[in-house]
């Protein structure tokens, strides 16, 4: 089993560190991961995404053409990454910055005003949290629990203080995408 | 006064590459004379450079490293580094330390490395046959300033008045070898300079305005008169910073 | 075996170095390297070493020059127009017969370039970059591991033979981020009796330097180094080779375009293209005579840099032209692998081998 | 009381002993060293105050004043 995350976002959103986490999490299962940033010419305020490889295989080539697994957290990601997502895949849209929902009717589409839940959950700079949680639900890819206490393990006491802020609006994120994915099931279920 | 002169044990016994009269020998020789009486010869890595002072590493008795041209700086600030304890100097001309070498100078001088810098200043490129150096007065007739130095080759290079400005140089002086009086000032300058490094006061440097009869066309007590008369006042001699531990 | 750390290619060069031994740095800023200076900055100290942020990648190398003299364990680390200027000095170091690791994350080039990966060093480092005589070995990991692996080689092979030896990266390996072991142990010391370290106990001084006015002197010194060159050439080589034996295209790729290559060939023997992969780890030595038994299968073959082709000559002066050799590449960017693949499959077509 | 040594082969007869010597007892030879200048040779030793300026003075550090020797 291998599977390919890209995220995308503007430099200062936390795109990098969720792509962190995401290979962190990996690693706390004992997978294959690789990580490759991609800066924009600027360090701050620029265009930042990643790439994320979980594998239980050795990893061959850290770079895919088409990610199973596409995050945008602003509208000019949407328009660059929309069309890269393969075929049967999920793109997950952060309402919040991007302006509309997907075009495409060959792949799993959620939109996830992860601001406002942020806010919400009184941890205002934490919509990439958000986004991480409702990716971990909609994927599965790896069990929270584990990452958890992977990381209280790997980090040894370093930035373990942000570590329950982070948990909780990830826990958010992830009880968001449970009810989007209950009712969408249910609407399904209607028509 | 001692009387009597033997040479010093950390010179090689060889004929020298030297023209007749060059001052290199006589600047080779007090800082042997220093590191003899300091007790260092073994502890001594000495870094050459490429120009008349190629050779150097052949002519002292200790270890000895020879460079590219105008790196010499940096070579001893890897050395110094890596033995800390170890008197390291490197003993370059006016081509090799003011024109290709200046930035590896005056960075090792800003950052107060703990290395000692012998400078022969003769004017020119002796090696090479006698080009204009950044040193070159104006007027000066070398073989690429055929109508002598003029504003389109513009002004000597006073590296002892800048490099006194930097807060890491610690001991920096000119002197000069056309006079026995000023022999023995060159040698005791060499020899607070060497005491600045191994006190650990900062960094050190000894210009030592020199004769070279060769290039300059002259026989070698001209070549000394030239140094007194039109060479000191264009490079005035003395010690432009000297810290307290040595004094 | 302890737990695997994410560890970025940058960072870990460092700590391989570090690994390794090595307790002395000199280096410059320039992008995408500064993470090996920023994180031994720090580091080097806490280890009783020294790091310089020297004026310039010129002064840089000859503090390594200095440090290699003093019998240490050194290590420089830059950027593709960084290491040009590093040239001059490597020349010499190599002429000294002083060992010292370099490491060039490489970006595009000519002239100021770009950031991006790239492998357009390929033949200022293999053939040669500064004047004279001299190799220069070049080793190219393809993985955050191999990074740290290969550097612990570099510093292995340069003691060994007194030698410089390059680690080549890229703006992308440099930047990535894959879990990683660090070495446990460090290479065994060395003889260091030729070291400019003062004589202490010694009568006769020890004197490091390059020049040989008698021609004469000039040649026994060159053929000396040759002599060295050639047991690297023996002793030294390293490659894999990735499902070559029944090959008809043969891949031929080298550090993270290696591991795109394999990709792409995964995919094509999926589609039924029997397709193969030889890499070469060590660039100089180049691993000739097993590219040559790798290649006997195939009807042509396929280079694949991250340049305008330059180990394509090595690959067809290995292959000695037997069949056609073609070059795939990129600019300023490492390629997806189904890019790859799609050369590989059109070339299969061409020679009638496609399934 | 002084006898000065001039390691004659090494001798470039730059002249700059004889220059400077306060006893001008230092003068060049008539003839040549091998490597074909007229070396620095003392006239009267018997004169010399053990000064060594001329050895101070010797670019090509080839003199040595030792003390001792038939006054």
């Amino acid at each position: 089993m291998k599977r390919e995350f890209l995220l995308a976002g503007f430099g200062g959103q936390g795109v990098l560190s969720m792509g962190l986490f995401l290979a962190y999490a990996g690693m706390g299962e004992g997978k294959k991961v690789a990580y490759v940033p991609s800066y924009g010419a600027e360090m701050r305020g620029g265009t930042a995404n990643c790439l994320v490889t979980i594998s239980d295989r050795e990893i061959s080539s850290p770079l895919v053409s088409d990610p199973g697994v596409v995050v945008v957290m602003n509208h000019p990601s949407l328009l660059k990454f929309e069309p890269v997502v393969r075929s049967g895949g999920i793109l997950l849209i952060n309402s919040s910055l991007a302006h509309r929902d997907t075009k495409r009717q060959d792949i799993e589409s959620y939109s996830i005003p992860t601001q406002e839940l942020a806010n919400q959950a009184g941890f205002s700079r934490g919509s990439n949290m958000i986004m991480l949680g409702a990716l971990l639900e909609a994927t599965g890819v790896v069990d929270v629990t584990e990452t958890y206490n992977y990381l209280v393990k790997t980090f040894n006491g370093r930035h373990l203080d942000k570590m329950p802020q982070n948990m909780a609006a990830i826990q958010v994120g992830r009880e968001f995408m449970r009810e989007y994915r209950q009712q969408s099931e249910a609407s399904i279920a209607y028509a | 006064m001692p009387k009597g002169y033997q040479r010093p044990s950390t010179l090689v016994e060889r004929p020298w590459h030297f023209c007749p009269g060059c001052n290199h020998g006589i600047v080779h020789r007090l800082v042997a004379e220093v590191i003899d009486e300091m007790g260092l010869q073994k502890e001594t890595v000495g870094v050459g450079s490429v120009g008349c002072g190629v050779f150097s590493y052949e002519y002292f008795n200790f270890d000895g490293i020879g460079p590219s041209h105008g790196r010499a700086p940096a070579v001893a600030t890897g050395v110094k580094r890596v033995l800390p304890d170890r008197l390291v100097f490197t003993y370059q001309g006016d081509g090799d330390l003011a024109a290709i070498g200046t930035t590896e100078m005056v960075h090792c001088a800003v950052r107060g490395e703990l290395i000692s810098i012998i400078f022969i200043n003769n004017t020119l490129y002796g090696m090479t046959g006698g080009q204009m150096a950044p040193t070159t007065m104006m007027g000066q007739v070398t073989t690429t300033t055929p109508r002598g130095r003029g504003q389109a080759q513009g002004h000597p290079f006073r590296v002892c008045e800048m490099l006194a400005t930097a807060e890491g140089a610690a001991y920096v002086a000119r002197t000069a070898v056309y006079s026995p009086a000023q022999v023995v000032r060159t040698k005791k300058a060499i020899r607070r300079a060497f005491e600045t490094q191994m006190a650990g006061l900062g960094f050190s440097l000894v210009e030592v305005l020199s004769a070279c009869p060769t290039n300059w066309g002259m026989n070698p007590l001209e070549a000394l008169k030239f140094v007194e008369e039109e060479m000191t006042p264009v490079f005035p001699l003395g010690e432009l910073k000297v810290p307290e531990g040595v004094k | 075996m302890s737990e695997p750390i994410l560890m970025k290619g940058n960072e870990a060069v460092a700590e391989a170095a570090i690994a390794a031994g090595c307790r002395y740095f000199f280096g410059y800023p320039i992008t995408p390297q500064s993470e090996v200076l920023e994180h031994l900055a720090r580091r080097l100290p806490e280890e009783g070493g020294a790091y310089i942020q020297a004026e310039s990648e010129v002064s840089a190398i000859n503090m390594v020059f200095g440090a290699a003299c003093a019998g240490a364990r050194v290590m420089t680390a830059s950027s593709s127009p960084g290491i040009s200027l590093m040239q001059e000095g490597i020349s010499y170091i190599a002429s000294a017969q002083l060992p010292a690791v370099l490491v060039n994350i490489m970006r595009g080039s000519p002239g100021l370039g770009g950031i991006h990966p790239s492998q357009a060093d390929y033949f200022q480092s293999v053939k040669g970059g500064g004047h004279g005589d001299y190799k220069l070995v070049v080793l190219a990991p393809s993985s955050v591991q191999e990074l740290i692996d290969h550097t612990v080689l570099a510093f292995e092979i340069a003691e060994k033979y007194r030698t410089p030896v390059m680690v080549f990266g890229d703006a992308m390996m440099g930047q990535m981020m894959e879990p990683v072991f660090l070495p446990e142990a460090e290479p065994a010391p060395i003889d260091r009796s030729w070291a400019t370290t003062g004589m202490k106990n010694r009568e006769k001084p020890n004197i490091i330097h390059t020049l040989y006015l008698p021609a004469d002197d000039l040649e026994n010194h060159c053929q000396r180094l040759f002599a060295k060159y050639r047991e690297i050439q023996r002793q030294e080589q390293l490659h894999t080779a990735y499902l070559t034996d029944d090959a008809d295209i043969l891949v031929v790729a080298y550090g993270i375009m290696s591991r795109v290559a394999r990709a792409a060939v995964e995919m094509a023997r999926e589609d039924g293209i029997k397709a193969g992969l030889f890499r070469p780890i060590t660039l100089w030595p180049f691993p000739d005579q097993a590219l040559f038994q790798a290649a006997s299968h195939a009807q042509a073959v396929i280079t694949a840099e991250i340049s305008m082709g330059q180990m394509i000559e090595d690959v067809r002066l290995a292959i000695k032209d037997k069949v056609p050799v073609e070059l795939f590449n990129r600019i300023g960017l490492v390629p997806n692998p189904d890019e790859i693949y799609e050369a590989i499959k059109k070339k299969a077509q061409e020679v009638k081998v496609s399934a | 009381m002084f006898e000065v040594h001039f390691l004659e082969q090494h001798c470039k007869g730059c002249g700059m002993c004889v220059a400077f010597c306060p006893r001008k007892i230092i003068e060049m030879a008539e003839h040549t060293n091998d490597q074909g200048y007229n070396p620095a040779m003392v006239t009267d030793v018997s004169r010399c105050t053990g000064c060594a300026i001329c050895a101070m003075m010797c670019p090509h550090v080839i003199i040595e004043v030792v003390e001792g020797g038939a006054a």
